[in-house]
C-alpha cells in the first residue's frame, strides 16, 4: 500500500533542515535559500502529485512504514494517512509555507543567522506535515510537540533580546500545559481502546451511545481540548501568542497565524467523533471559543503595535473556529482555517513589509500616510482587510458566514455575540489600516517599497484572499468526513453579519479619518475599562502573581532551603552526629595501650569460660 | 598423708602460673619484665600440655610443648632485638612511653 | 573464556596495567586507557548479537564455583535487561576519559586506574547472576567513585564523598544481611536457582519475612536510585565530583539501583513488592514533582541537573511499580535514556566549567554567541531531557506514563506534571545561560566546542536520535526480558485479569460512572 | 614421696612466679623466672617427660634466660619507676584476673572429677627415643618448618639489632 511514497512530503523539508542546519554556516545565503525553498516547493509539488493520483479520496489512504514502539499492548506504527481533511491541511501548509519561504528570502536577507532561520523553518514544515499526516495520536503528538519546539526556536530567534527569550520560553511552557492535557487524553484512549490509530479508535467510538452523562469520553474530549486550547491559544492559555510576535514576521505569519495555531482546530476536527459523543465537551469548546473571540477582539481594539493587533485578531479568529467546532460545524471550522490562513498570512506578511519598509518600526502611532509611499503593500493589505472584515464576496465572508449560521442553528445568542465580534474585528483591522496608510506620516524613517521576492508572494496571497473563499468550497469537499448539518440559509442572518462588518469599518473611518480626536475622548470617557482592556485584562500579571511566583518562591523557600537542606539533610547529618558521639565514646576503649587491650582480653576469657561452663553443665 | 597428688593439681598449678603471667603483663611497666611474663605464661601452658599427655598416655603433648619452646626461643630472639632497637632510639624501657602509633 | 568474561576482565586488567605504567608519562596513560576502554566498548557490542537473532534468554553464561563454603559461584551472563546497561557502561567510560583529557592533570595515573576499576565494577553488577558476586561488584563500584569524588572533586569534596559513601554503605549493609538470611533459608546465592525455587513454590516466606527482606533490598537500591527522600547525597556528590565522576555517577551508577530493583526485588519478593507498590509509587511521584520544583530554583547548573535526575528517576520507579509490560519497558528504556541525556548534560556543563571555572548560572549568559555549536549541542540535549518526541526520553516517558495509566490515571496526571516542569527548568536554564547578551567576563574564555569534545558528544547525540526514532534496536530484547520478570513477579499472586480487557469490557457494558477510571 | 616432691616444687614455682611479678628490678625477675623453670623441669620429670625436662633446663633456663639476662645487662636496666598502669587496667584487670583464676580452677575441678593420681614412672612414653620417632615421622613437616622459623628469627634479630635502625 505504500505506493504513494507519502513519506517524501515531510522528508523533503527534513532533508532541507539537515543540510542547512549542519553545513549552512559555510554556504552562501543564496544556496541556503535555494535549498530551503526548493525543499518546501518539492513537498508542495509532491502533495499535488499525490492528491492527483489518489483521486477523490472517499476513504483515507494509509501507508505503514515501520513499527515505532512495540511493548506489550502498546503498538504504535509510523503510519501516514491522507484523507480529505488532511488533503485540505496539506495544501494549506505546503502552499502557504512555500509562499512564506519565498517571502522570507527577501525579508531575512539582512539578518544574521540566515541559515539557522531557514533550517528552523524547514524543521517546522517537517513537524507540521507530520502533524497533519500522522495516522495515530502519537504521531500527531510528535508533530504537535515538534512545531512547539520550532515555535520556541523561532520566537527566540533574536537571541540577544531578552524579551524574545522570555516569550519563547513562555510559549513553550504554556504549550506544554496544553500538551499535558493532550497526553493524558492519549493515555486514556490507549487504556480504553487499546490503540492510538485514528481508524481503530474512531471505529470503536462510533457505535457507542452519545454520552449524555459525563463519562470517560467526556474526559478524553475535554483533555484533548486542553491540548487544543494550548496550541491554538484559547482562554485561558492564549497568553503566549501575543508575546510570540517577538519572532521574525515570516514566522508570525507562518506559524502563529496560518498553520501551527490552527493545529488545535485540526485536532479537534480530527477527533470529531469523540467530541460528538460528548455534548458537554462540545458546549465547553463552543463557550471557550466564544469567550476567546470576544476577549481577544476587545484587546485588539486598543493595541498600538501593528503585530500585536494582528496577533489578538488571530486569537479571536481561532476562537471563531472553535465556536464552529463546538456547535458541530467542523467543516465550517476547517473552512475558516483555510480562509484565515490566506488573509491572516497576508496581513502579517503585509505588516512585515511595512515594518521592513520602516526599518523595524512597529508602532502604529509612528506610521500614517503610507498608502502613497508603498502602494503595492497597501494594495495587497487592502485585499486582506476586506477579506477579514467579512465583506462579500471575499474569503472571510464565506467561512464566517458558515460559522455564524451554524452557531445560530445551535443557539441564537452565540450568533449575536459572534456578530458583535465580527463588528469589532472589522473595526480594529480598519483602525490599523487607517492609522498605517492614511493621514499624514508621523515617523522618522524613509519608507521604501519591498523587493519582488517579498511582494510576489503577497500578490498570490491577495488573490487567494479575494477569491479563495468563493473558489475553494471546503465544506462541500469535506462532506464525506463531516456530514453537513442540515442548515436553512436564512438570508437575513447573512445581511446582519455583513452589516456588522460594514458598521465596524464605518466607525473606524469616523474615528480615525474624519474625527481624529474622537478616540482619545472615548478612551478618556471609559477610563478604568479602557485601562483594563489596554493592559490585556492584566491576565499575565494575574498568572505571575498566582502561579509563577508562588511556585518559584515556594520551591526555593520551602522545598529547597527548608525541606531539602533543612529537614532531610538535617536528619541525615543528625544521624552522623549521633554516630560520631557514640563512636567518640567507643574510641576511649581504643586507647592504643596494649595492656588495656590485654585486660579486655582477660575479661573476654572469663566470659568465654562462663559460657563454656554453662554450656557443659559445669556451672549450675 | 597420701603419697600421690591428683592430676588436677598440676592443672591448677598451671592455671596459677598463667594467672601470674597475666598479672605481670598487666601491671609491670618494664618491657623486659613484660616479656618474661609472657615466657611464664608459655611455661604454664607447657605444663598443661605435659599433664594431659600423661593423662592420655600420649607423647603428642610433649611434641607440642617442644614446638612451643622453639617458638618461644625464636620469639625471644626477635623480641629482644626489638627491645634493643627501641632502647637505642628512645632510651627507655617503659612500654607506656612507646606510643608514637597513638593518635 | 567467552566474550562476556573478556569484557569483564579487560577493565580489571587495565586497572592493574595502568598501575604499573610510568607515573610521569601522563599522555601514555591517557592514551592507553582510552584505547583500552574503546576496545572494550567494541567488544561489548559483540554481546548484543544474540539479542538481534532471538531477543530472549540468557547469553554468554559462565557458571563455575568460586568459594566452596558458603557456596558462592562465579555465575555471569547477560539478558535483554542487562545487555544495554553493559553497553552504556562501556560506552560512557571512554567518553568520560575523553572528557577528562585536559581537565584532570594531577594524579593522572590513579584517575584512569579508578575509571577502569569503576567500569569493571559496573559491568560486574549488571552481569552477575550470583547474589554474593553481585554484592562484591556493588561494593567494588563504591570505592573508585569515592576516590573520584574525594580526590579530584571541588572544594567540599571530602564532605560529599563521605556522605556518598556512608549513604550507600548504610543501604548495602542491610542488603548483605538480607542476602545472608536468604542464603540460610535457601542454601544458595544463585539468582536463577532462587527464582526457580520461588517459582516452583519450594521456597516461600511468611508475609512479614518477605516484607522485611524486600525492604532491606529495596532500601539499598532506593538510596542508589535515589528515591525521594533518600536523595540528598546526590546533589552534593554531583556538584563536588569531577566531570567524569558526575557522568559515570549519573549515567550508570544510579542505574545500578533501578536495575537491581527490577532484577531482584520484583522476582524474589513478588507479594511484598506488590503490597508496597502504592507507597513506593507515591514516593516516586513526590520525587518527580519535588525534584523538578527544586531544580527550578537552583542557582548552580550541576545541582539543577542533579535534581532533575531525581525527577527523571522517579519515572523509572513509577514504571517499574506499575507492574505491566509498558510500564516496565518504559522504566528500563528510561534508564538508558537518562544515562545518555543526563550524562551528556553533565558533560556539557563540565565543558563550560573547564572554560570559566564556575558553575553558577548567573555567571553565564549569552553563551550562544561566542559558542554556537556548544549551545546547539546543549539545546539538543536539553530537548532530549525534556522529552521531546523523536528524541530518546520521550519513548521512555511515554511508555512509563502509559503503563501507569493502566493502573491509575491520577498517577499519570501527577507524573505528567513533572514533564511540564522539566520544560520549565531546563528551558529557563538554557535561556539564562545561553541566550541574551554575552556576559562581560565570558569574553575570551568561552571558546566553541573543540574536536575532542565534539567526539565525546556526538555518539551521545546520535544515540538520542536513534533511541528516539528507531526503538526496534533496543525495545524487543528489553521487552522479552521484562516479560519474563513480569511473569516471575506474579508468583503466588492470583492472576489479575488484564487491565485493558477489563476496562474495555466495562466501557461497553454501560456508561461509566466516573470520568476517571480506577482499576485499583 | 611424689606428693612431697610436687608440693615442694609447686610452692617454689608459685613463689618464684609471685616474686617475678612483684620485683621491681628486672634482674630479680629474671632469676625468679629461672627458678620457676627449674621447678617445672622437676614436675615434668614426675609426669614422665624426661626429654622435655631436660629441654626445659637446657633451652629455657639455659639458653633463653641467658639471652634475657644478657640483654638486661647490656641495657643496664634499672629499677622500674613508679606509676604507669592506668586506672582502667587496674579496675578491669584485677577482678578479671581473680575471676579467671576462680573460673579455671572451678571448671577443672568440676569437669575432671575422676582423674587418676600422678605416679612417677606410670607413663614411659616421654623418652628421647619415643619423641625422636614421633618428630621424624609424624611431625616431620612441622619440625622442618620450625627450622625455617628459627632461621627467619635469626635473620630478623640480626637485621633489627643493626646499628642503623
Amino acid at each position: 500500500m505504500n505506493d504513494q511514497q507519502l513519506w517524501l512530503i515531510p522528508a523533503l523539508p527534513l532533508a532541507g533542515f539537515l543540510i542547512n542546519g549542519l553545513f549552512g554556516k559555510k554556504f552562501p545565503n543564496i544556496l541556503v535559500s535555494i535549498i530551503a525553498v526548493a525543499s518546501v516547493l518539492g513537498s508542495f509539488a509532491w502533495v499535488l502529485k499525490t492528491l492527483g493520483a489518489l483521486g477523490d479520496l472517499e476513504h483515507a489512504h494509509v501507508e505503514h512504514y515501520l513499527t515505532w514502539i512495540q511493548s506489550g499492548p502498546v503498538n504504535i506504527g509510523v503510519d501516514l494517512a491522507v484523507d480529505r481533511l488532511t488533503a485540505v491541511m496539506l495544501l494549506v501548509v505546503t502552499g502557504i509555507g512555500s509562499l512564506i519561504h519565498i517571502y522570507a528570502v527577501g525579508y531575512m536577507s539582512h539578518e544574521g543567522g540566515y541559515y539557522r532561520f531557514f533550517a528552523y523553518l524547514n524543521l517546522f514544515m517537517f513537524f507540521m506535515l507530520t502533524l497533519v499526516m500522522g495516522a495515530n495520536f502519537l504521531l500527531l503528538f510528535v508533530g504537535w510537540e515538534g512545531v512547539g519546539l520550532c515555535s520556541y526556536l523561532l520566537i527566540g530567534f533574536y537571541i540577544l533580546k531578552k524579551s524574545a527569550g522570555d516569550a519563547a520560553k513562555k510559549a513553550f511552557v504554556v504549550n506544554r500545559v496544553g500538551d499535558f492535557g493532550f497526553s493524558l487524553a492519549m493515555f486514556l484512549i490507549m487504556v480504553q481502546f487499546g490503540s492510538l490509530d485514528f481508524q481503530k479508535v474512531f471505529e470503536a467510538v462510533k457505535p457507542l451511545p452519545v454520552d449524555q452523562t459525563p463519562g470517560i469520553l467526556t474526559a478524553i474530549a475535554l483533555l484533548l481540548f486542553v491540548g487544543a486550547a494550548g496550541k491554538s491559544a484559547q482562554v485561558p492559555l492564549y497568553v503566549w501568542l501575543p508575546d510570540a510576535m517577538e519572532g521574525p514576521t515570516p514566522v508570525s505569519a507562518l506559524i502563529h497565524a496560518a498553520t501551527m495555531v490552527t493545529a488545535g482546530v485540526y485536532m479537534t476536527a480530527r477527533a470529531a467523533v469523540i467530541f460528538q459523543h460528548s455534548p458537554l465537551a462540545m458546549d465547553v469548546v463552543a463557550t471557550v471559543g466564544l469567550i476567546t473571540a470576544v476577549m481577544a477582539a476587545t484587546i485588539g481594539l486598543t493595541q498600538y503595535d501593528i503585530k500585536k493587533v494582528f496577533a489578538y485578531s488571530t486569537v479571536s479568529q481561532l476562537g471563531y473556529m472553535f465556536i464552529a467546532c463546538g456547535v458541530g460545524a467542523f467543516s465550517a471550522g476547517i473552512y475558516h482555517v483555510v480562509t484565515h490562513a490566506f488573509f491572516k498570512a497576508l496581513l502579517f506578511l503585509g505588516a512585515g513589509s511595512v515594518i521592513h519598509a520602516l526599518s523595524g518600526e512597529q508602532d502604529l502611532r509612528h506610521m500614517g500616510g503610507l498608502a502613497k509611499k508603498i502602494p503595492i503593500t497597501f494594495a495587497v493589505l487592502a485585499c486582506a482587510w476586506v477579506a477579514i472584515a467579512g465583506v462579500p464576496p471575499f474569503a472571510g465572508f464565506f467561512s464566517k458566514d458558515e460559522i455564524l449560521l451554524a452557531a445560530h442553528h445551535h443557539a441564537p445568542w452565540m450568533y449575536w455575540v459572534g456578530v458583535i465580534t465580527a463588528g469589532m474585528t472589522a473595526f480594529y483591522v480598519s483602525r490599523a489600516m487607517f492609522m498605517c496608510f492614511f493621514g499624514s506620516y508621523r515617523g522618522h524613517h524613509h519608507p521604501h517599497e519591498s523587493p519582488f521576492v517579498m511582494w510576489g508572494p503577497l500578490a498570490v496571497l491577495a488573490v487567494l484572499s479575494l477569491a479563495g473563499g468563493w473558489y475553494f468550497k471546503v465544506p462541500h469537499y469535506l462532506e464525506p468526513v463531516f456530514p453537513v448539518a442540515e442548515g436553512h440559509h436564512d438570508e437575513t442572518l447573512v445581511y446582519i453579519s455583513v452589516a456588522a462588518g460594514v458598521i465596524g469599518i464605518g466607525l473606524a473611518a469616523l474615528m480615525y479619518l474624519i474625527k481624529p480626536g474622537l478616540p482619545d475622548t472615548i478612551s478618556g470617557a471609559l477610563g478604568p475599562i479602557y485601562k483594563l482592556v489596554y493592559n490585556k485584562y492584566f491576565v499575565d500579571e494575574v498568572y505571575d502573581a498566582t502561579i509563577v511566583n508562588p511556585m518559584v518562591a515556594g520551591s526555593r523557600g520551602v522545598l529547597w532551603r527548608i525541606f531539602d537542606a533543612g529537614i532531610i539533610d538535617g536528619i541525615v547529618n543528625g544521624t552522623a552526629v549521633v554516630a560520631r558521639t557514640v563512636g567518640g565514646g567507643l574510641r576511649l576503649l581504643q586507647s592504643g595501650n596494649i595492656r588495656s587491650y590485654a585486660a579486655w582480653v582477660t575479661l573476654g576469657c572469663v566470659v568465654v569460660l562462663l559460657a563454656l561452663g554453662v554450656m557443659s553443665g559445669g556451672v549450675k | 598423708m597420701p603419697t600421690t597428688v591428683p592430676l588436677t593439681w598440676y592443672l591448677i598449678l598451671s592455671a596459677i602460673l598463667f594467672g601470674l603471667g597475666v598479672a605481670g603483663f598487666l601491671f609491670r611497666r618494664n618491657i623486659i619484665t613484660v616479656f618474661m611474663s609472657i615466657e611464664l605464661m608459655l611455661n604454664a601452658v607447657n605444663l598443661s600440655f605435659i599433664s594431659f599427655s600423661y593423662k592420655w598416655r600420649q607423647v603428642d603433648g610433649h611434641i607440642f610443648s617442644f614446638f612451643v619452646m622453639v617458638v618461644a626461643a625464636a620469639e625471644a630472639a626477635v623480641g629482644l632485638a626489638i627491645i634493643l632497637t627501641v632502647f637505642k632510639n628512645r632510651s627507655t624501657l617503659a612500654i607506656d612511653e612507646v606510643n608514637s602509633l597513638k593518635n | 573464556m567467552n566474550l562476556l568474561n573478556l569484557v569483564l576482565v579487560l577493565p580489571l586488567a587495565g586497572f592493574l596495567l595502568t598501575m604499573i605504567l610510568p607515573k610521569n608519562n601522563a599522555s601514555l596513560i591517557r592514551l592507553f586507557s582510552l584505547v583500552l576502554s574503546l576496545a572494550i566498548f567494541v567488544l561489548s557490542l559483540g554481546l548484543t548479537s544474540p539479542f538481534f537473532q532471538s531477543g530472549n534468554g540468557n547469553w554468554f553464561v559462565t557458571d563455575v564455583p568460586w568459594i566452596q563454603s558458603p557456596e558462592i559461584r562465579y555465575h555471569v551472563g547477560v539478558d535483554g535487561l542487562s545487555i544495554w546497561l553493559v553497553i552504556l557502561s562501556t560506552l560512557l567510560t571512554p567518553i568520560s576519559i575523553l572528557v577528562s583529557w585536559k581537565h584532570i592533570d594531577k594524579r593522572v595515573k590513579e584517575f584512569h586506574a579508578f575509571m577502569l576499576l569503576l567500569e569493571f565494577g559496573l559491568i560486574g553488577v549488571f552481569v552477575a547472576w550470583d547474589l554474593f558476586l553481585f554484592y562484591v561488584f556493588w561494593e567494588v563500584c563504591l570505592v573508585p567513585m569515592y576516590f573520584l569524588i574525594g580526590v579530584w572533586g571541588h572544594e567540599r569534596r571530602i564532605y560529599a564523598a563521605v556522605k556518598f559513601f556512608l549513604y550507600t554503605m548504610a543501604g548495602s549493609v542491610l542488603m548483605l544481611a538480607a542476602m545472608i538470611y536468604l542464603y540460610n533459608k535457601a542454601n544458595t546465592f544463585d539468582y536463577t536457582n532462587l527464582v526457580d525455587l520461588i517459582q516452583r513454590g519450594r521456597l516461600s516466606f511468611t508475609g512479614l519475612e518477605q516484607m522485611l527482606l524486600f525492604l532491606a533490598f529495596f532500601l539499598a537500591f532506593a538510596i542508589k536510585v535515589p528515591l525521594f527522600p533518600l536523595h540528598t547525597w546526590l546533589p552534593d556528590a554531583h556538584v563536588e565530583a569531577p566531570t567524569a565522576g558526575s557522568i559515570m555517577l549519573a549515567a550508570v551508577m544510579l542505574k545500578m539501583g533501578t536495575y537491581s530493583i527490577v532484577r531482584f526485588c520484583l522476582p524474589l519478593f513478588p507479594q511484598a513488592a506488590r503490597e508496597c507498590a502504592p507507597w513506593i509509587v507515591i514516593l516516586a511521584l513526590i520525587g518527580i514533582v519535588y525534584g523538578a520544583l527544586v531544580a527550578l530554583v537552583q542557582p548552580n547548573m550541576k545541582k539543577l541537573v542533579a535534581y532533575s535526575s531525581v525527577s527523571h528517576l522517579g519515572f523509572v520507579i513509577l514504571g517499574t511499580f506499575s507492574f505491566n509490560q509498558a510500564g516496565l519497558d518504559g522504566a528500563v528504556y528510561q534508564m538508558l535514556n537518562h544515562g545518555i541525556s543526563t550524562g551528556a548534560l553533565f558533560m556539557l556543563v563540565g565543558f563550560m566549567y573547564e572554560r570559566t571555572h564556575t558553575l553558577e548560572i548567573k555567571d553565564y549568559g549569552g553563551v550562544s554567541t561566542p559558542a554556537p555549536w556548544l549551545s546547539t549541542v546543549f539545546l539538543i540535549t536539553t530537548l532530549a531531557s525534556i522529552g521531546l518526541p523523536t528524541l530518546n526520553n520521550f519513548i521512555g516517558e511515554f511508555l512509563v506514563l502509559q503503563g501507569s495509566a493502566y493502573v491509575s490515571i491520577t498517577w499519570t496526571a501527577i507524573a505528567a506534571l513533572g514533564v511540564i516542569l522539566s520544560a520549565c527548568y531546563m528551558l529557563w536554564l538554557y535561556q539564562r545561560a545561553f541566550m541574551g547578551e554575552t556576559n562581560e567576563h565570558l569574553k575570551g574564555h568561552m571558546h566553541d566546542i573543540n574536536p575532542r569534545e565534539l567526539a565525546a558528544a556526538i555518539p551521545l547525540l546520535i544515540l538520542m536520535v536513534w533511541m528516539g526514532t528507531y526503538t526496534k534496536t533496543f525495545l524487543p530484547s528489553i521487552s522479552a526480558a521484562n516479560a519474563r520478570i513480569l511473569e516471575q513477579s506474579k508468583a503466588g499472586i492470583e492472576m489479575k485479569v488484564d487491565a485493558q480487557n477489563n476496562k474495555t469490557a466495562r466501557l461497553n457494558q454501560s456508561a461509566p460512572t466516573g470520568d476517571q477510571p480506577n482499576v485499583r | 614421696m611424689d606428693a612431697l616432691l610436687f608440693l615442694f616444687f609447686a610452692l617454689v614455682a608459685v613463689g618464684c612466679g609471685i616474686n617475678l611479678v612483684v620485683q621491681t628490678h628486672p634482674i630479680s625477675s629474671a632469676l625468679s623466672l629461672i627458678g620457676v623453670m627449674g621447678s617445672l623441669a622437676v614436675l615434668y620429670l614426675l609426669l614422665g617427660a624426661e626429654f622435655m625436662a631436660m629441654a626445659q633446663l637446657i633451652v629455657y633456663a639455659g639458653a633463653i634466660m641467658v639471652l634475657f639476662i644478657f640483654v638486661i645487662m647490656l641495657l643496664n636496666a634499672g629499677v622500674e619507676r613508679k606509676k604507669g598502669t592506668s586506672m582502667l587496667v587496674k579496675a578491669l584487670g584485677v577482678p578479671a584476673l581473680v575471676a579467671f583464676l576462680g573460673m579455671v580452677s572451678y571448671l577443672i575441678q568440676r569437669l575432671m572429677p575422676g582423674t587418676e593420681n600422678v605416679t612417677f614412672g606410670a607413663f614411659q612414653g616421654g623418652t628421647v627415643q619415643a619423641i625422636g620417632r614421633k618428630l621424624f615421622t609424624e611431625y616431620l613437616l612441622p619440625f622442618e618448618v620450625t627450622s625455617v622459623l628459627i632461621l627467619i628469627a635469626i635473620l630478623g634479630a640480626v637485621v633489627l639489632a643493626r646499628k642503623e635502625i
